[in-house]
């Protein structure tokens, strides 16, 4: 199981998946209609460190964030 | 890095920002300082901010500093802050002015795309998240 | 435009630069604070102005910021500057930050290159005017 | 006749002079060897004003600023 959660203004709390890459976890979060407009424009990071691959694969624990548009300042 | 729940003092930010750098022969110090602007009827801005990210995207900078010589700084604040207000200080110090110019236009402009900081305008004491105003991070659509 | 004997308060001044826009409603303030290095064996450095050009160099470049929706502050000292203490300060005010970011950097670099401003190392209480760090302003050499 | 003030480094006293043209105050200025090394680096003002052009016509009592290389900050 990993842990996806949602940054910022998505307002979604944390959700438990299972996944073996970020590819299982797109495709489980497809799945869900309240995301669809905020995943092709969010960044996504692994415990922390962003990420800009799909084939990343994951192990059990791992926290997923995807973060929406930003704006600091 | 600092964060502060409401406004900025940018006064005593500025000045304690120079007191630590006073020996160290620094010859340039460019502060940038984000007031809150009273437009479309808001009363404040507000903001969240993921700490973790944020922390290492500024310790990145810091890196990339120190190899020009110079080092950056940084504040932000976190929930309401007012019109009239400061939200955001950041600064260069580097021992030439050239560098100095060129690195706070680069963290600014880099701040501006890439801090995980989320802005919402505050009107009737609600919280809009400010998306026309917001970038797509570098990498987003990733999952998409 | 200020100019004082000696060393700028460069605190007082920031805060006192903010406090007058206090209600301007400008989102982005960037001071350029100069710090005198302690390099060569220097105790001071001391600074010749010449006012009614600077006055008048500084007066077009604030038409110039107005025009441009910002404005422009400057102060610079007089005379015997201490190393470690700061000779110059200026800043841009401006709704937003990219044209703060280009003014800052277009006023200061123009600012090194014609205000008419005599620098001189101080050693063992002599001045020694600093010519190999000196520019020759727009139009040198028209009388050669 | 117009005056000739010498700014900053270049430490000498203002002069008088006749001239009815910058072209004449360069000529003058030229005899002296004290200003060789300096006329080629310095600016100049009229009445506080820059100039750039040598043609420009001097009335009595002008006031010919010579400006050596700068340096503020």
């Amino acid at each position: 199981m990993v842990i996806v959660e949602f940054l910022g203004p998505i307002g979604k709390a944390p959700i438990q998946i299972e996944a073996n890459t970020l590819a299982d976890v797109s495709a489980k979060l497809k799945e869900d209609a309240e995301l669809t407009g905020w995943l092709e424009k969010c960044a996504v990071a692994i415990n922390d460190s962003m990420v800009s691959d799909l084939s990343v694969s994951l192990k059990e624990g791992d926290r997923v964030s995807i973060l929406p548009p930003v704006c600091g300042g | 890095m600092e964060l502060y729940q409401g406004p900025l003092d940018t006064k005593k930010i500025f000045s304690r920002w120079l007191d630590e750098q006073l020996t160290s022969n620094y010859g340039a110090y460019i502060p940038f300082v984000g007031i809150i602007r009273a437009e479309d009827g808001i009363e404040a801005l507000s903001f969240d901010i993921y700490e973790p990210i944020l922390q290492k995207w500024f310790d990145e900078w810091q890196a990339r500093a120190i190899q020009r010589g110079a080092i950056v700084k940084m504040a932000h604040s976190i929930g309401d802050v007012p019109v009239h207000t400061s939200s955001y200080a950041s600064a260069v110090f580097s021992p030439k002015r050239r560098v100095a110019l060129e690195l706070i236009e680069e963290f600014v402009e880099d701040f501006k795309a890439n801090a995980p900081i989320w802005k919402y305008d505050v009107k009737n004491g609600k919280r809009i998240y400010a998306e026309d105003r917001s970038t797509p991070m570098d990498g987003a659509g990733l999952l998409a």
